[in-house]
């Protein structure tokens, strides 16, 4: 398919100051460190590789089970399972570097602190092109509420690491809020280079046979195509409240799904769960993108970006 | 792997249990016994079931370049699987998975399969067999008409001894029973020192592990999860397992797995 | 099925008050006033019908398209077109009281002076046996922010609610929040005799061949299986803040997807969406629930009610 | 009405249409022509696609029971529905909707249609020949290959004149361009005056409408759109229409029309 696209189609986007030759992410948790995928697809393809969760320690993660199916959809509660920022730093980014794709290191904390001292260990071994903070973590500094429900604990975070690292932060927001767009207006004022939305939808799943929760941890995130009209939403809100550049994700399947994210203001997408159902997800969504593009006359990507909203 | 193959057959077995066999060489070729393919079920347009489902290699059979997945109906990705029919074709990826170390020479392989559990055991017996090695297998099931690959492994020229809890055929009870009596005529026999192998509902794995443990048997069992990634990268799957060092930590049923040495299983 | 149910088996219920001869409702807005539906199913089977909601003026709704599918789920923006309180309790009540079966009166108001209007004139004509207030609608003195949104607009509409009725009051509260149990223990403090959870998750599609937003009115509510998990995490967390009697609903398809919501702490459940794929679906899951019952040795809905939280 | 048919015969007309022929003796026996049925596409056990999609009655055989559904592949809905095969069952509710009015005595009824629209007139103009009344036919498709339910409508004894937009048989250009011709020889032959019956894409129906308005000919057009229920339920389905008082108000496709008179279609 790519091979018909029209040699004017340019794909390649700009997040931040990160060069992408394509708007087409892998999201965090579900690309592990890249080289899992690499005998399913061509992982050299992608726009951009986004890490699994990092800590500053080592992680076990929830107990089983973490995985629960539901309509069209999947829940899950792995609980950042990861081998650390210093692990990762020594055994998964040369693997990880060897694809020769950009590499955002999604990065997770308990604390403000924690969140810096990471961004600080990522900037000064190379670690990463940009950093995603992943602010939908509990804060255990104020009794477990996730940074990313409440603007003055997201901005306290997005400042210390903006202040630890010279490069780009993406600020990847919780969707599990009242109003998505004062947290986005908050984070742009702290300083974040872009955003990332939307993170997985607090759900939960009960085993009607055993009669209890059917994730080890009770409640897990939702995501997949299920979510996607809600991740739209947020991208249109966000796309009128800020002007960041903006990474859309919830629910990418198809180019059709991608396209919706570009259309209500995403500069660049992320491709999820939609990688679980199809390994080759993220490749199709590349390009049926440049198709699309080359049957609607759009030369480049941003002139897509937000579109839906002067058609209105 | 990532392919689209072509059902060349497919068939009820029993009332709840398939047969599918597929064209793809590539799997065929490098598949293990203890493997397994990941299996897309929904219709094409349809997101809904949205995972793929794992099913382990029955039978592979290179000079053919077939696959053989035998499955059970327990929930509705296995019930839209049961009503594919041969002439269409099917995603899957695969061979997945760390399957199950061949004996160290001269030991004798006891198998114990419960129910579907048999079906990555009839891959490995026919893989034992086709070098020389014989498998002792005892097979459990609810009742007769739920047996199934029992004839295929006799005609190989494995030994079987089925065991059905309604003693409707075969001895009568527990698969668990009857390990320790089929130990001890293996080393009646044969005088080789047993490693077991075994597939099969939760109650038995926990079963066998306790004998392996208390004998000091080496036991491997292929052991379920639900899965979505099915390869290491969404760490969905996970077992509790104890390391050499005995450290507790969690491992991947999909990639570390399915297949895991008794001792390290933690709780299952 | 029904008349293989152990004789044991008792399915009703009582919700603040209005006893049902089973916990299934159908949900407001996807079964008009009861009589659309009369040629496909046995409306008298119902435990309850919830109208579709009710202002005191008519409404004429908001333009189309209303409708766009989604993965397992669906959006509309019928924008609360109906006939207005009066002509509901003159042309729309007669029929609907024909079916035997308990009537919510599901209301909404652009003031809180307009819902307690509504409601009073409900008690005077015996326009229903319980009234179900719907808090997602835009609470226009104070910019449109939906008055469930905020647990002070939910007081104030509470409140006045049950000071302008004697009937039983339900508080069918949005799930477009950041704290679900604030709201639900704001409504319990005000009053409130039960709580319906879910209403639909606010979403949107864009139609990427037109480029522009899918629904007419941009924004729309996401409902159907795929917001189930969100749903039952809800009346999960709903259960633990409050002690009032809960209704849940949100994406109930089969009897299975019921018993997750009376699992989690529901002790009546609303069927929507799932009657548009099969109107059977509400008959489907009474039947099932009874079975399930028979099954698992349950002789009353109540043993059932929230049992997952003991079992974990 | 809400039951499993069975469906009796499935096959392609053309590349990307459908002719399904269902057992259903209830709905064959009370179908009117421009009434519709409402139909479950997603597999058993899965919730994607959720609705139910609305298809024309194109044709009712009350002595047979049967019913025909003629569709086009446009999207998922369709593409499953094409892949149901003779024998299987499928889900439907109906008859649905205010069908079209008879035209009154005397007149002539020109009846419209507009590639798959084509549907339920074909079903009108069966109703219509077997109580005596001739309809005169113009039938658009965009080129010959896309021509459907003509033969069959010349074979009851309908006068049809074929258009496509690229000249590839019968009259070149769009059907819209010759409804004024065709009234004219209606009316030359028959001296009788003219009814109009139109289904097919929205900028057709936009100038039949306008024509009718202009001519003061009276018009039924089937339309089109979104549903949810199918019941009247749910309000999704609404075209904003002007009453007989002068004042906009909507209504429901699925059960105020599908057919509505075009005086009072607003929008569409
Ligand atoms: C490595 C591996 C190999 C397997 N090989 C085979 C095989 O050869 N033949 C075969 O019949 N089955 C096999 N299974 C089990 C098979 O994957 C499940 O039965 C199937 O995924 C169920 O899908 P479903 O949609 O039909 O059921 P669902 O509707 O998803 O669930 C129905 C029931 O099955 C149980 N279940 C669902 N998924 C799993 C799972 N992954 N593990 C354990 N229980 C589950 C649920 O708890 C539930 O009770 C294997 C599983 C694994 C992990
Ligand atoms: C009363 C009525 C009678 C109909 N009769 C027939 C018929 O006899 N034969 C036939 O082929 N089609 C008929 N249609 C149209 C048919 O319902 C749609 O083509 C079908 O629902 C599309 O489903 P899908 O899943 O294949 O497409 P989707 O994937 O849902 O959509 C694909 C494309 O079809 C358009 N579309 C989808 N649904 C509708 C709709 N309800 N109305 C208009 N456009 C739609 C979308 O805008 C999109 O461009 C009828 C529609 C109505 C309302
Ligand atoms: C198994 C799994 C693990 C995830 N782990 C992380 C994570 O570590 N950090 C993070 O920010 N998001 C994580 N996510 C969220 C995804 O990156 C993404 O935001 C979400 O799944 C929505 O996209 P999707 O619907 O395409 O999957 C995870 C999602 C899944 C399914
Ligand atoms: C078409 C439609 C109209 C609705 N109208 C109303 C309404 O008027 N008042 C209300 O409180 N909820 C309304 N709802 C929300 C439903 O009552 C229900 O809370 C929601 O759809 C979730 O349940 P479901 O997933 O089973 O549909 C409407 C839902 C739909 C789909
Ligand atoms: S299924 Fe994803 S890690 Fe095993
Ligand atoms: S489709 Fe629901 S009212 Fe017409």
């Amino acid at each position: 398919m790519s091979c018909t696209v029209d040699a004017r189609v340019d794909l390649s986007v700009d997040i931040a100051g990160v060069k992408l030759k394509n708007p087409v992410m892998v999201a965090s948790g579900t690309f592990g460190f890249g080289t899992e995928y690499a005998a399913y697809m061509d992982v050299s393809r992608l726009g951009a590789i986004v890490t699994k969760g990092l800590t500053l320690q080592p992680r076990t993660g929830n107990p089983p089970p973490r995985i629960w199916e539901t309509p069209a959809g999947m829940l899950n509660s792995i609980g950042l399972q990861n081998p650390g920022i210093d692990a990762y730093l020594e055994h998964h980014l040369p693997a990880l570097r060897a694809f020769k794709v950009p590499v955002i290191a999604n990065v997770c904390g308990d604390t403000v602190k924690e969140y810096a001292e990471i961004a600080r260990r990522l900037e000064c071994h190379e670690g990463a092109d940009a950093i995603e903070v992943n602010i939908s973590c509990p804060n255990v500094e104020r009794g477990g509420i996730a940074f990313g429900s409440d603007p003055r604990s997201a901005v306290a975070v997005v400042e210390a690491v903006k202040r630890a690292t010279s490069l780009p932060v993406i600020v990847k927001l919780t969707p599990n809020v009242t109003d998505i767009a004062e947290i986005a207006r908050a984070c742009e004022g702290a300083g974040a280079d872009a955003l990332s939305l939307v993170n997985t939808l607090l759900g939960m799943a009960i085993d009607i046979y055993r009669m209890r929760p059917a994730l080890g941890n009770v409640f897990g995130g939702l995501s997949g195509p299920a979510i996607r009209p809600v991740a739209v939403r947020m991208v249109w809100q966000v796309r009128e409240a800020v002007d960041l550049p903006l990474i859309g994700m919830g629910g990418i399947a198809s180019f059709e799904d991608a396209l919706e994210f570009i259309l209500a203001g995403a500069s660049a997408v992320a491709v999820g769960s939609g990688t679980f159902a199809d390994p080759a997800c993220a490749i199709r969504v590349i390009d049926g993108i440049g198709q699309y593009m080359a049957n609607n006359g759009f030369e480049r990507v941003s002139h897509m970006v937000g579109l839906a909203h002067k058609c209105r | 792997m990532h392919l689209e193959a072509q059902i060349l057959e497919m068939h009820a077995i029993t009332n709840d249990v398939y047969s599918m066999t597929l064209q793809c060489p590539g799997v065929a070729d490098s598949a293990q016994p203890g493997q397994f393919v990941h299996v897309a079920v929904a219709q094409p347009g349809s997101t809904d079931p949205l995972l793929r489902r794992p099913l382990s290699i029955c039978d592979a059979d290179r000079s053919k370049g077939t696959v053989e997945l035998v499955f059970r109906i327990v929930g509705r990705g296995t019930r839209l699987l049961a009503g594919r029919q041969a002439s269409e074709r099917i995603d899957l990826m695969g061979p997945i998975g760390t399957g199950f170390r061949r004996p160290r020479p001269g030991r004798v392989p006891l198998v114990v399969a419960g129910g579907i559990g048999i079906a990555p055991l009839h891959f490995l017996c026919r893989a034992l067999l086709s070098v020389g090695v014989s498998p002792y297998v005892i097979a459990g099931f609810s009742t007769r008409s739920d047996m199934i690959l029992v004839d295929r492994l006799v005609r190989y020229g494995a030994k079987v001894q089925v065991i059905t809890e309604d003693g409707s055929f075969g001895l009568a009870g527990k698969v668990t029973e009857y390990i320790e009596r089929a130990a001890q005529e293996i080393n009646s026999h044969s005088h080789g020192e047993v490693e077991l192998y075994a597939c099969g509902p939760l109650g038995m794995i926990n079963s066998v592990r306790e004998w392996c443990l208390e004998t000091g048997v080496f036991g491997q069992v292929s052991l379920e999860s639900r899965m979505a990634c099915g390869t290491g990268a969404c760490l969905g799957c996970v077992l509790r397992v104890i390391t050499a060092s005995g450290e507790e930590r969690y491992e991947r049923v999909c990639v570390d797995g399915p297949v895991f040495d008794v001792r390290r299983i933690v709780t299952c």
